[in-house]
């Protein structure tokens, strides 16, 4: 762990007003777009109110998945090239992405409540988020489960990498078996052929969302990184002691 | 010749698996329980049982499963054997490969041989010998992802349940694909483009998972 | 006869019987494991750094050092079970990609396997000769109890199949983890019987021991002094 | 609960309410649980830090 230490500086100097500048923009940039959302987006025609609950779950859904997207690349990463800032990375993206998918997941089926009269439907979207929120937390927990951070790194790193090259395989089976079982008239969760009043908050909050991600990730790595330098410098002194 | 190399592994995992003595047909016997116990939730209603037979009958194969997968590689890790196939020089990947292919022999085909049983048990209305052929190609793509788990947790102490929740999510196009294959084959429907899909998938599980697993055991 | 290792137009001719001979033409010292400024890391606690050792043909290296500065963990870092943190690890390239032959603290046998079945199958592993296994369990002494299984099998007897599997494959670099743990008088004698063999035939020893053996080690790595 | 989990539902304003409130307590959560992990090790880094100072002062 010693020599792959040294770019972390790096990281630590560029995230060092990174991070408070995402943090603080993108609770600026949720808070307007919620309450923009909440009180003056019009009724839409015939979702009713219940469409301004799409501008939590479609982010929700976007940002989580481009979160477990970056946790696969940086997992290939780690296990090709060995950064290990590049394990770091993945290891602070999974709660994160994680409740992003849960918030997704909640938002839908409260959504989908009014809408189509019950908490679940299989839709495939719905569903393959499910699987994914599923992938995250067999993530989290197997990297728990080993007491070495080198194994628990490249098990995960393995773990993510298998999850992601399944990922679209169980979407398109989910939207497959979708077609088969599901009668005609079914209303999607809604595609982005939005008229434009609707279309500028959705984006809006986009960005919010994906803020708020960058901010709590980082944050997430820089405290990984003071761990991993107080655990190490911690061995340091007890050996020098001893 | 056929006895070396690779080979050796596989027929020794074999040799192993079949002295094992009772946990030989542990698998095939926790899939004949659940599948005999599921009338009994369901009810005897005839149609309302052939109609949840495919999907339960695959269900039942993915839970049957996990419960031998744990122990493809933790059982040599545990005594050290692990260690002289990493210097026996052959390819990880073909040894993990012969290990996941013997437990499968030993307890994946059984339950695919179980099927037209527990189809007739589940009042199937047409059960025909090919209805072995989607739980066959389908537990095939199970063991090889299930491999991946068991390579991963296999270090770990009491990884069991760790094994299921790690690859639960891959068995979901194999459960959809085959069940509804199943249900061609067992209404006596035609059948054939399912296969296809669920061989693609155990092709797809068959290129990816040797490279997985041996990178998951090549290093400490 | 085939060749067993090459090195650097080297070549070591495994002779009848499966014994190792260094073959005539050549400079008597060939180097069979080369480390230079190795580190090893447990956790997060610094094993040692900066190694330096060299390894000759026919020399046995004693590795010395109080529980726990890593020897263990420096014998499965050069059979390549453990990555290094910086430093190399260079060994001499045996015979089919082989590694060395490594003997550590568990004896490798699954509780239904036999000494028969176990060797059988490791020679098939490694596409050796089954027509030699005979003679050698009459080396190590279990020819009585070769169809016995393994949960019946004793420590010491377990650890003689494990020396028995050097006989069958023959390779160049021996590393022996504390070898002569659960081993009575009359296996700690057959020990160094092989180990003596070996060396003479051109093999390299790498082994972590406590108790001397009679067999007096050429040179001493004491993980000690790189802590 | 009283009321079944299906079935139609006449004012959906509830379940607007529900969803932002479910989201901004879990991104609130996640937000404070990493700030206390930041926060935490930080600490502890300057504190081993501070120590090893004092220490090597020391001696």
């Amino acid at each position: 762990m010693f020599s792959t230490f040294a770019n972390p500086h790096r990281f630590l100097a560029l995230s060092k007003w990174l991070m408070p500048l995402f943090a603080v923009l993108g609770a600026i940039i949720v808070a307007t777009g919620w309450a923009w959302a909440f009180f003056f987006v019009p009724e839409e025609l015939y979702q009713g109110a219940t469409a301004k609950i799409m501008y939590i779950h479609v982010p929700a859904a976007m940002v989580s998945l481009a979160a477990y997207a970056s946790m696969a690349v940086c997992s290939l990463l780690f296990l090709t090239l060995k950064h290990s800032i590049a394990d770091v990375a993945a290891k602070s993206a999974a709660p994160v992405a994680a409740a992003l998918s849960f918030i997704c997941l909640v938002t839908g089926s409260l959504w989908g409540r009014p809408t189509w009269g019950t908490y679940w439907v299989w839709d495939a979207r719905l569903t393959s988020m499910l699987f994914q929120l599923f992938l995250i937390l067999g993530y989290m927990a197997l990297r728990s489960a080993f007491q070495r951070e080198q194994d628990a790194a490249r098990a995960g790193a393995i773990l993510c990498l298998v999850g992601a090259v399944n990922l679209p395989i169980i979407k398109f089976s989910v939207e497959w078996w979708n077609t088969l079982h599901q009668p005609a008239g079914f209303i999607t969760l809604g595609g982005s052929s939005y008229a434009p009043e609707f279309y500028w908050p959705l984006w809006y909050n986009l960005i919010g969302i994906g803020l708020v991600f960058g901010a709590l990730m980082m944050a997430a790595m820089r405290a990984e990184i003071f761990n991993r330098q107080y655990e190490a410098k911690l061995a340091r002194m007890n050996r020098s002691a001893a | 010749m056929m006895r070396n190399g690779v080979a050796a592994i596989f027929r020794r995992e074999l040799s192993l698996a079949w002295a094992g003595g009772s946990g030989l047909f542990l698998p095939a016997a926790f899939f004949a329980g659940t599948i005999f116990l599921a009338p009994l939730g369901i009810g005897p209603e005839p149609r309302l049982l052939a109609a949840s037979a495919p999907g339960l009958i695959f269900v039942a194969l993915c839970l049957a499963s996990l419960t031998t997968l744990e122990r493809i590689f933790q059982a040599d890790l545990e005594v050290g054997a692990l260690d002289h196939h990493r210097l026996s020089g052959l390819s990880m990947e073909l040894a993990t490969l012969a290990k996941v292919a013997a437990h499968w022999l030993v307890s994946g085909l059984p339950i695919a041989l179980l099927t037209p049983v527990a189809a007739v048990m589940m009042r199937a209305e047409t059960v025909t010998l090919q209805s072995i052929l989607p739980v066959f190609l389908g537990s095939i793509t199970i063991f090889l992802w299930g491999g991946i788990g068991a390579s991963l947790t296999a270090g770990l102490r009491r990884s069991g349940p760790l094994v299921a929740l790690l690859i639960l999510p891959l068995f979901v196009p194999v459960v959809i694909f085959g069940a509804e294959e199943l249900n061609h084959v067992l209404t006596g429907q035609g059948f054939g483009a399912g296969l296809g899909l669920l061989a693609a998938n155990s092709l797809a599980a068959l290129a990816i998972s040797p490279f997985a697993m041996s990178l998951a055991l090549k290093l400490e | 006869m085939y060749f067993i290792a090459t090195h650097r137009e080297l070549q070591f001719v495994l002779g009848r019987g499966g014994k190792i001979r260094v073959s005539e033409n050549h400079s008597s010292f060939v180097p069979i494991l080369t480390i230079d400024s190795l580190t090893a890391v447990r956790g997060y606690n610094l094993l040692f750094q900066g190694l330096n050792f060299k390894l000759q043909s026919g020399q046995f290296a004693a590795l010395r050092g109080p529980n726990g500065t890593g020897k263990t963990t420096l014998l499965r870092m050069i059979a390549g079970f453990i990555e290094a943190e910086t430093g190399t690890i260079e060994k001499v390239e045996e015979y089919r990609e082989r590694g060395p032959f490594y003997l550590g603290h568990d004896h490798g046998l699954r509780a239904s396997e036999t000494p028969l079945s176990h060797l059988t199958d490791w020679a098939d592993i490694h596409y050796s000769p089954r027509s030699d296994i005979p003679d050698i369990l009459e080396r190590v002494g279990l020819t009585l109890r070769q169809h016995v299984p393994a949960y019946s099998l004793s420590a010491g007897q377990k650890k003689r199949v494990a020396l028995a599997r050097a006989l069958i494959t023959p390779r160049l670099l021996w590393l022996l983890d504390e070898p002569a743990s659960a081993l009575d008088t009359a296996g700690q004698a057959l020990l160094c019987e092989l180990m003596k063999e070996h060396l003479d035939e051109g093999g390299a020893i790498l082994a972590a021991i406590h108790d001397d053996l009679e067999l007096t080690p050429d040179l001493v790595l004491d993980l000690g002094a790189f802590a | 609960m009283s009321e079944p989990l299906t079935g139609q539902v006449n004012s959906g304003d509830i379940f607007i309410w529900a969803s932002y409130i479910i989201s901004a307590v879990t991104l609130g959560g996640l937000a404070l649980w990493t700030a206390g992990k930041l926060t935490g090790a930080k600490k502890r880094l300057n504190m081993l830090n501070s120590h090893e100072t004092e220490k090597t002062s020391e001696d």
